[in-house]
């Protein structure tokens, strides 16, 4: 086999395995890369999956579909690329997502990516429903096309078709026009923001979403997004810029901040509970937004905030990301990155677990049923935490 | 109209389900339009299959041939244009089976007649024999009529057609045919049963049949959990083997196994025909789906509209509790 | 061995509450569906790529339609066809004996050993046209093959029949075999893939091209009326959190003795 | 199905056991520079029965077994020589007790060095181990199993010196335990009952350790470390001889290497201190800096580079893409303090024939009672001239230790082979009695310390 035009073909030896890469922000554990966390063979660890790429690129060992499930369960949240001690680490995860372009050329993917590509290529979202039921989330809700108004208001796969991820769009839409923001959606015309698509690999693709996006954007004459999901977030702000799609991106959790800071929206209606926070990938580590949600919380009358053992740039990773809310290829264990995640906010104390992510939202509420932590914990999204603290039924 | 014929198919002794299916829906339409209806039969040792048919045709033709004792679609694409050449049926109705589907496309070319397949039902309209389709995998219905022909072909779906006990008592003809040369392009080697090589989904009392709703291989291992807390064991619908995450010992459905346990639990299996056929002798279905609309619904008891994924292991832990409280 | 492959474009209509059907009666509504290629066809594709990738040869892709169908085609040169050609004529919803007849012509003007058919297709699924089109052209075929091996000059085909049995053959070539799903793992395609095969040439032909005309095809089936199928029975739903669900259900599968 | 995986599935589950080329691809490599050699499964257990159960069925199939912790060894000493399972340990990653009072803690194998630091920093503040230098994957176990050093080597000895207590699966399946825990009576000493000390040094060839009470010592509230640097090689001993007479410190370590290139030549030294108050510190930087070190500075000999507070967690790893390859292996020995000249000296020429940066580095052990000193030797992975040229350097310095009048730390099998021809007769001897009583079917490790 021939990879010749595999970009880190001249620096993917240089990983030594040392397993940095494996942990927090402190040692606490070596379960802080979600794939290592759930599978704990050195296969899955992110050295593991160099070394084997490496492998594959010098024709040591074969394509196989282990191998693209090894590849794929890496979830691009980014911890090796903080831990590793090495001065290539800035390209550690792109050469993993690199080898898993490799893949897509090649045709030979996990069967669940396949899926998730075609139905974007197809309806535009990884789950394959139909486009013209992207808009059935704002049902009743009053939300109003996009139309010039100063915010686009874009939802994302997730809140617009996942059913607890409609709940918080609808309940961002209901806290944005509490605080009179001016806002409009796409509705049935909003298209996957590709985020995942490039981290699984399908540059292409990828491209041709972000192109999309961009035009249709700048045709509406866009200046502003707010966006429900950190995966909306990353792309528009990191990557719509090199295709001339420069906007004045924000994660909501960004908005509400300077919402409450500067009295735009009152949250005095309070939050009794216990709440900690888990740092999404895209916002977190991807875009080093710690503190936005932080504040939030910590605004909101009657939450006592609590960190988790491992957070901030040191978070454990839910095991949603690079497409594996849809994938699963972390699921099915009580290793599963998710069960790990609840159980160490339960240890916290916490009552509530708050996240700022759709995909967290599904993912760690999910694993609180798995563990059956229900009477304990309970997952909400800051939108709804909000919400309520603005008194919104 | 002067007749209609209808071809039955055998194999390992016995004669077609959906033979016998056609062959009622046959002699109902033979009936309405005061028909004769035909059966022919073909082979060697075929008199005990005549005798059955002749319960339903008014005139069996047997035809006793050892090159027709497989059913292969050469030499019987042969022989039933013969039998069309000679006998001019109005209408030729066979079993949607593999076997018609390699024998009546071509059939219809030979013979330049109309041809309309898996048809889900056969009726006269105004002295016109119409048929329907069921198109777009279950999704909507479409019915057709013939252009002017002396005989029609048609196949019936399997299992669309129930099967009324015969009344008649026909009469048995033998039909002397020879085939002019052997086809020697293409040669039939033989059979493959699958082995089953341990589990036999047939003998579960208790199924927890899967399809591509599990999304992933390695969901098969909270299935698997079910069915041990359940008793039983896992089956699966045909895209689960296509995708090599089960054996196709497991499958249920048409080109699979006809299941009829006690309770049949379909996690993420749209319910096509294909596979329904296989598993609705089941005595209590319960079907979990994330599509509210897939066809499963109709055919089970209970169901739950959400995705396998989050309700399995949650069944699971319900089912143990249970259990636990009772042991 | 030279290679023909004939594909289609359907609907996807994988949920079934898009299905509506058109005022007409005698089609669906198909402005706001997608498109994809036909499930079969995907391993059509790949069966052949197998082969060419194996064997040698050449690999050309053939479908009936409207210009959007060129999408299937460049599927199919991403895959690794090398050619494509693409017949301007909508026949998706014709007597399936016109569109052999149109078929023939189109392979007739090409070199090929295997002339590959899906099983059926996703919308009309009558499974048909494929053995009919090795009738006109006068070969041998062998429809829902789920095993293929090909020599120079025959292949060894299993086909699938009812209750998991095989049924074996070797076929000389020139043959037609219609593939089943589960023959192998197609293949992604990627976007990448895609746009670099707009570089190869797609030929489009009109059917005066293949000296026919609409006129003399006359069809010996006619579609009187499409409907939405009866509603049968439906389940009892149980419905709420997947906590509530299960435990329902795991109280009634308990009544009813099941453990 | 293969019956031997299959019996594996059953023990630990399917998730747990892979047969498959990936896992078996990764399992066959060292970090360093020894050939790799596949294993035929990997298999990662939870328990000492699960190991148990592996370890009888691999007596019943007569199938190596090749215990790993974090595999950094560098050695070869985890890599499958004759195929087997290759038995990653890390899942046993539970801390089952912090004995505060006692100063011990009883971890399970798998548990790494950083999980036990992180673990102490946030429960037990006042309470340190020694940690190697080794990335904090490196596990205690694996660590004292080889007998490793860490950062509090200079008052307390070697890591092995500070176990307590052992619990091990032997060859042949059975379960033992060594010291006070053996009678039941906690995991505090390892002394005074009978020794039978047969599992450290052996490389996992005398049976599997899978609990180990690890001493812990005097966390104090700053610790931080000091840089000298000398010119002149020969004056290091002494220096060290000085240092440690002090009983001030809690890490000496000399060093000298080519990068950056103004800097080779020179000795350096970092100097861990530690005190609970500013008081403290300041005394101890006085007797260290003014009152020992002084004359040298004085002299023009030595220089004072500077003390910072704060311990960083030395990264070894970089020494690996030195040559940007992902590279390196060292010799590690146990040398007279009074060598350390000539172990520079000869070292710095091994390397430069072989034309590799050189690093060398001695940490003394005890009160100067002993250093470990180590070679270096930096590769790139990719250009396998590199990788031949450090394995010859690496075996010229395993011969070098010996002639030098040293032992090898680890050896790999070159050195193994080394010490075995200049082991005493009867040493080996009772080494081969040992290894034929404990492990009758040579499944453990095989390969290495292959005595018989």
């Amino acid at each position: 086999m021939t990879l010749t035009n595999f970009r880190y073909g001249d620096v993917i030896h240089r990983c030594f395995r040392c397993g940095y890469c494996k942990f927090p922000i402190n040692w606490m554990d070596v379960n802080n890369c979600p794939a290592y966390a759930r599978f704990r063979m050195e296969t899955y660890s992110c050295g593991g999956r160099l070394w084997l790429t490496r492998a594959w690129l010098e024709g040591e060992i074969e394509w196989s579909d282990h191998l693209a499930d090894i590849l794929y369960s890496c979830t691009a949240c980014k911890n090796c690329e903080v831990k590793c001690p090495l001065s290539f680490n800035i390209d550690i995860l792109n050469m993993m997502i690199a080898a898993k372009s490799e893949m897509v050329e090649r045709g030979e993917i996990p069967s669940a990516a396949k899926e998730f590509l075609e139905n974007i290529q197809r309806q535009g979202n990884p789950y394959g429903t139909s486009r013209e039921k992207r808009d059935e989330w704002m049902e009743g809700t009053g939300i109003e096309a996009y139309q010039g108004q100063e915010y686009l208001y874009y939802v994302g796969c997730v809140g617009s078709y996942d059913t607890r991820g409609q709940e918080t769009a609808r309940l961002l839409g209901k806290v944005l026009q509490k605080a009179g923001v001016s806002f409009g959606v796409l509705g049935n015309d909003e298209n996957c923001d590709g985020n995942e698509v490039r981290n699984l690999g399908e540059e292409t693709l990828f491209e041709m979403l972000a192109e999309d996006n961009v035009a249709q954007f700048q045709g509406l004459g866009v200046q502003k997004i707010v966006t429900l999901s950190p995966h909306s977030y990353n792309a528009m702000k990191n990557d719509y810029p090199g295709f001339n799609g420069v906007f004045d991106v924000l994660h909501y959790t960004q908005l509400l901040q300077e919402l409450i800071r500067n009295g735009g929206l009152d949250v005095s209606g309070g939050y009794n509970a216990k709440v900690t926070y888990h740092d999404p990938c895209f916002l977190g580590r991807w875009n080093e937004e710690y503190d936005a949600p932080r504040a939030i919380l910590r605004a909101i009358p009657g939450v006592q905030f609590v960190e988790m053992a491992r957070n901030r740039n040191g978070a454990l990773c839910c095991g949603g990301g690079g497409g594996n809310f849809y994938l699963d290829l972390l699921g099915g264990s009580e290793d599963s990155p998710a069960r790990r995640r609840v159980r160490e906010a339960c240890e916290t104390g916490a009552n509530v677990l708050a996240v700022a992510c759709p995909n967290c939202l599904t993912m760690l509420e999910d694993a609180v049923k798995a563990e059956g932590l229900e009477n304990k914990l309970t997952v909400r999204d800051i939108s709804e935490i909000v919400g309520e603290a603005c008194v919104i039924k | 109209m002067s007749s209609i014929l209808v071809v039955a198919e055998h194999r390992n002794q016995t004669l077609a389900d959906v033979s016998y299916q056609v062959l009622s829906k046959g002699r109902q339409l033979a009936d309405q339009a005061q028909m004769e209806l035909l059966a022919a039969v073909a082979g060697v040792d075929i008199d005990a299959y005549a005798k059955e048919l002749t319960r339903w045709a008014d005139r069996v033709i047997i035809v006793n041939n050892d090159q027709l004792e497989e059913p292969l679609a050469e030499p019987y694409q042969k022989l039933i244009a013969h039998l069309i050449r000679e006998i001019r049926p109005g209408i030729v109705l066979m079993g949607h089976s593999s076997f018609a589907m390699d024998l009546v496309p071509s059939l219809s070319v030979e013979l330049g007649i109309p041809l309309v397949t898996d048809c889900v039902d056969i009726f006269w309209q105004n002295g016109d024999i119409l048929v329907t389709r069921s198109i777009y995998n279950g999704k909507a219905n479409a019915s057709y009529s013939f252009a002017q022909s002396e005989t029609i072909l048609i196949t019936g779906r399997v299992g669309e057609f129930p099967v009324e006990e015969g009344q008649r008592q026909g009469w048995i003809e033998e039909i002397e045919f020879a085939f002019e040369e052997e086809c020697d392009y293409k040669k039939f080697e033989g059979y493959l049963e699958v082995e089953a090589a341990g589990v036999d989904i047939t003998q579960a009392e208790v199924l927890v049949s899967v399809g591509r709703g599990i999304k992933e291989k390695k969901n098969l291992e909270i299935v698997e959990e079910l069915a041990r807390v359940l008793g039983g064991v896992v089956s699966c619908s045909r895209p689960v083997v296509d995708y090599g995450w089960l054996p196709s010992e497991r499958q249920v459905g048409l080109s699979g196994k006809t299941v009829q346990p006690k309770l049949y639990l379909g996690l993420g299996i749209s319910g096509a025909f294909q596979h329904v056929v296989g598993m609705k002798g089941a005595r209590m279905t319960v079907a979990i789906n994330k599509d509210a609309k897939a066809p499963i619904f109709s055919v089970a008891n209970y169901g739950i509209v959400d995705d396998v994924l989050k309700v399995v292991p949650a069944l699971v832990n319900k089912i143990s509790e249970l259990k636990g409280r009772t042991e | 061995m030279d290679i023909i492959a004939c594909i289609k474009r359907v609907p996807d209509t994988s949920e079934a509450d898009v299905v509506k059907i058109d005022p007409s009666q005698k089609d669906i509504e198909k402005d706001r569906l997608a498109f994809k290629i036909n499930d079969w066809d995907e391993y059509v594709l790949e069966a052949a790529v197998q082969l060419k990738e194996k064997l040698g040869g050449t690999l050309t892709a053939v479908t009936i339609g409207p210009k959007e169908w060129d999408e299937v085609l460049r599927r199919a040169l991403a895959m690794g066809a090398d050619s494509a050609i693409r017949i301007d004529q909508d026949v998706s919803a014709d007597d399936p004996h016109i569109v052999a007849i149109i078929l023939d012509k189109v392979i007739r003007r090409l070199p090929y050993d295997l002339v590959l058919f899906g099983a059926q297709s996703e919308d009309f699924g009558s499974g048909h046209l494929g053995a009919m089109v090795a009738e006109i052209l006068g070969i041998p075929h062998a429809t829902l093959v789920i095993n293929l091996e090909a020599e120079e000059k025959k292949i060894h085909v299993q086909r699938e029949l009812e209750a998991g049995t095989l049924q074996s053959y070797t076929i000389d070539l020139p043959a037609l075999l219609t593939i089943h799903t589960g023959i192998n793992q197609p293949r992604y395609i990627s976007m990448g893939g895609i746009r670099r095969a707009m570089q190869k040439e797609l030929q489009v032909m009109s059917l005066s091209d293949l000296g026919l005309s609409l006129d003399a095809l006359t069809p010996m089936v006619k579609l009187e009326e499409m409907r939405l199928p009866p509603k049968g029975k439906e389940a009892e739903l149980i419905t709420g959190a997947p906590e509530e669900t299960a435990g329902q259900l795991a109280k009634i599968l308990k009544d009813a003795g099941i453990f | 199905m293969d019956p031997i995986y299959q019996a594996l599935v059953d023990i630990v589950g399917q998730e747990h056991v892979s047969n498959q080329p990936e896992e078996l691809f990764i399992y066959s490599y060292d970090l360093g520079t020894t050939e790799p050699h596949r294993p035929d499964y990997a298999v990662t257990p939870r328990s000492t029965e699960e190991i148990q159960e592996i370890v009888k069925l691999a007596n019943r199939e007569k199938v190596p077994v090749v215990p790993l912790g974090g595999g950094l060894s560098l050695a070869g000493l985890a890599v499958p020589f004759r195929g087997g399972i290759a038995l990653d340990l890390k899942r046993m990653d539970s801390i089952l007790e912090v004995n505060e009072k006692a100063r011990y803690a009883v971890v399970e194998c798998g548990v790494s060095q950083g999980q036990l630091t992180s673990y102490l920093e946030r429960n037990y503040p006042h309470l340190t181990h020694s940690e190697p230098g080794a990335p904090p994957t490196a596990t205690i176990a694996g660590n004292v199993a080889i007998h490793g050093q860490g950062d509090l080597a200079q008052p307390y000895g070697f890591n092995s010196d500070m176990v307590n207590g052992l619990e091990i699966v032997l060859p042949t399946g059975e379960v033992c335990k060594f010291g006070s825990c053996s009678i039941g009576s906690g995991w505090f000493t390892q002394h005074p009952l009978p020794d039978v000390g047969l599992f450290l040094g052996w490389s996992g060839t005398t049976g599997i350790i899978t609990k180990v009470s690890i001493r812990l010592f005097p966390s104090k509230k700053i610790r931080g470390v000091g840089q000298f640097v000398v010119e002149d090689e020969e004056l290091v001993p002494e220096i060290m001889y000085k240092l440690t007479h002090t009983q001030m410190t809690e890490d000496i370590v000399a060093f000298s290497q080519a990068v950056p290139p103004f800097a080779s030549g020179l000795q350096h030294f970092t100097i861990n201190i530690a005190a609970d108050s500013e008081k403290e510190l300041e005394f101890k930087q006085e007797i260290i800096w003014d009152d020992t070190l002084g004359e040298y500075i004085r002299s023009g000999a030595g220089g004072f580079l500077g003390f910072r507070s704060g311990l960083q967690r030395p990264q070894v790893s970089k020494t690996s893409d030195w040559r940007k390859g992902g590279g390196f292996e060292y010799v590690g020995s146990i040398m007279p303090v009074d060598t350390y000249p000539e172990c520079y000296r000869r070292g710095r020429e091994i390397s430069e024939r072989h034309d590799i940066p050189y690093t060398v580095l001695g940490r003394c052990v005890g009160t100067a009672h002993a250093m470990m000193f180590s070679w270096t030797y930096a590769f790139n992975r990719a250009d396998p001239e590199t990788v031949r040229q450090a394995r010859e350097a690496l075996h010229e310095t395993d011969d070098l230790v010996l002639e030098l009048g040293g032992t090898i730390w680890k050896p790999g099998l070159y050195g193994q082979k080394l010490v075995m021809e200049r082991l005493d007769p009867n040493t080996l001897n009772l080494m081969k009695k040992i290894k034929q009583m404990l492990d009758p079917n040579g499944i453990m490790n095989p390969g290495n310390w292959e005595v018989s």
